[in-house]
């Protein structure tokens, strides 16, 4: 399947991505993509952040399925 | 009454201005069955980090998310309290220190449907809405604001 | 900061105008440490009584003694909340339903101190200051006010 | 002794006067007064008021002096 992962103010700095997509194997659920990512993007391991899919904010874990769209969100600064 | 269901609009490139405000409120007096309103205003402080003074915020959001969010919040202040109006603005961009970045009103027939109401909506926009704030000192180097 | 000993001018004579609130928020904007303002207005609602609606609310005060009275409601909440600035004022004379006829304006450095020092403020003006209303029907008959 | 009396609102309406001068024995308390005022207007007997004695609200009785100025309150309306 493929999903699409967002990522938003000191996320998308450090990494120097907004956007991209990743082919995954069905299998694979929220937590097995924050692992992925953090793989790849080593500089983010220490970044407090919040997800969310499908625009809707992530409590625990999540089977994702194809079409996804998955927000890495760091604290909120709204106000 | 309550205009629960238009869609509407909370995003404002750059700052709030007070112009904006006082339209707003002359828009209301036409609503007769209004007693109380209530205005909260988010200003840009001009915080002093390391000998460092903020000179503006530049906000971004998630907007697609955000605007689901923000219809959530004015749906449960609707189930919540008696309310006849409610507003809602956030800047995206630039807004510089002692400028608005955030409008909050709210106008009942009575005061503490509109207070509460007001100060419930704020503590949810802060805690739940993905918006995001670069602090930008005089110097240009800057930080990541993150709400309390 | 605080404008804490400036004596101030709360009555104003007929509705106070949205155009007057935007000046008083534009005013803070140089008030760089200010991160919240509350602002409280309240509005004269078209009542309907045994079928005759009010048309305008005439106020009256106990002036002097009004004055002292707003002056100590100001002086006990700079005591305690922590405020930048505050600002009240009342209409006195003729405002008719849909016009603004008080206006409570409180700014901190944080939201929680705004608000709170708003709500106290309001609660003590509907509680303390000797202000009268008379409220006018449109057959011109009249009722006379009370706070609950 | 001579003190001033305020009336306001409907107070002022009912018995049309707004203000007038009294000459009372040393001896008289705010009680008395106001037990003088109700014989005077009968009209507000009924009326629900609180006192202030040189602008301060009363609390239960005080006795008056020389020049005082006692305003008799309606309900408060104000905002």
């Amino acid at each position: 399947m493929t999903v699409t992962v967002l990522y938003f103010a000191q996320i998308a700095e450090k990494i120097g991505v907004n956007r991209e997509q990743f082919e995954l194997k069905d299998s694979v659920n929220t937590a097995d993509l924050v692992s992925i990512l953090k793989d790849k993007y080593p500089q983010i391991t220490e970044q407090k952040f919040k997800i969310a899919v499908n625009q809707l904010l992530l409590q625990g874990e999540k089977e994702l399925e194809d079409g996804a769209e998955i927000a890495l969100l760091p604290p909120f600064a709204g106000g | 009454m309550a205009d629960k269901k238009k869609p509407k609009n909370v995003f404002v490139e750059g700052a709030i201005t007070p112009e904006k405000i006082a339209a707003s409120i002359a828009h209301h007096q036409v609503k007769t069955r209004i007693g109380a309103h209530d205005i909260f205003l988010g200003q840009v402080r001009a915080d002093e980090v390391d000998g460092k003074t903020v000179r503006a915020i530049e906000y971004t959001a998630y907007q697609e998310m955000a605007l689901k969010t923000f219809h959530e919040i004015r749906e449960s202040a609707f189930e919540k309290f008696d309310l006849t109006c409610m507003h809602i603005y956030h800047s995206l961009g630039f807004v510089k220190s002692g400028e608005i970045c955030l409008f909050v009103f709210t106008s009942s027939a009575h005061r503490k449907d509109a207070m509460d109401a007001c100060r419930y909506l704020v503590e949810q926009i802060k805690e739940k809405a993905p918006i995001f704030g670069r602090e930008v000192f005089e110097d240009e180097s800057h930080q990541w604001k993150m709400n309390q």
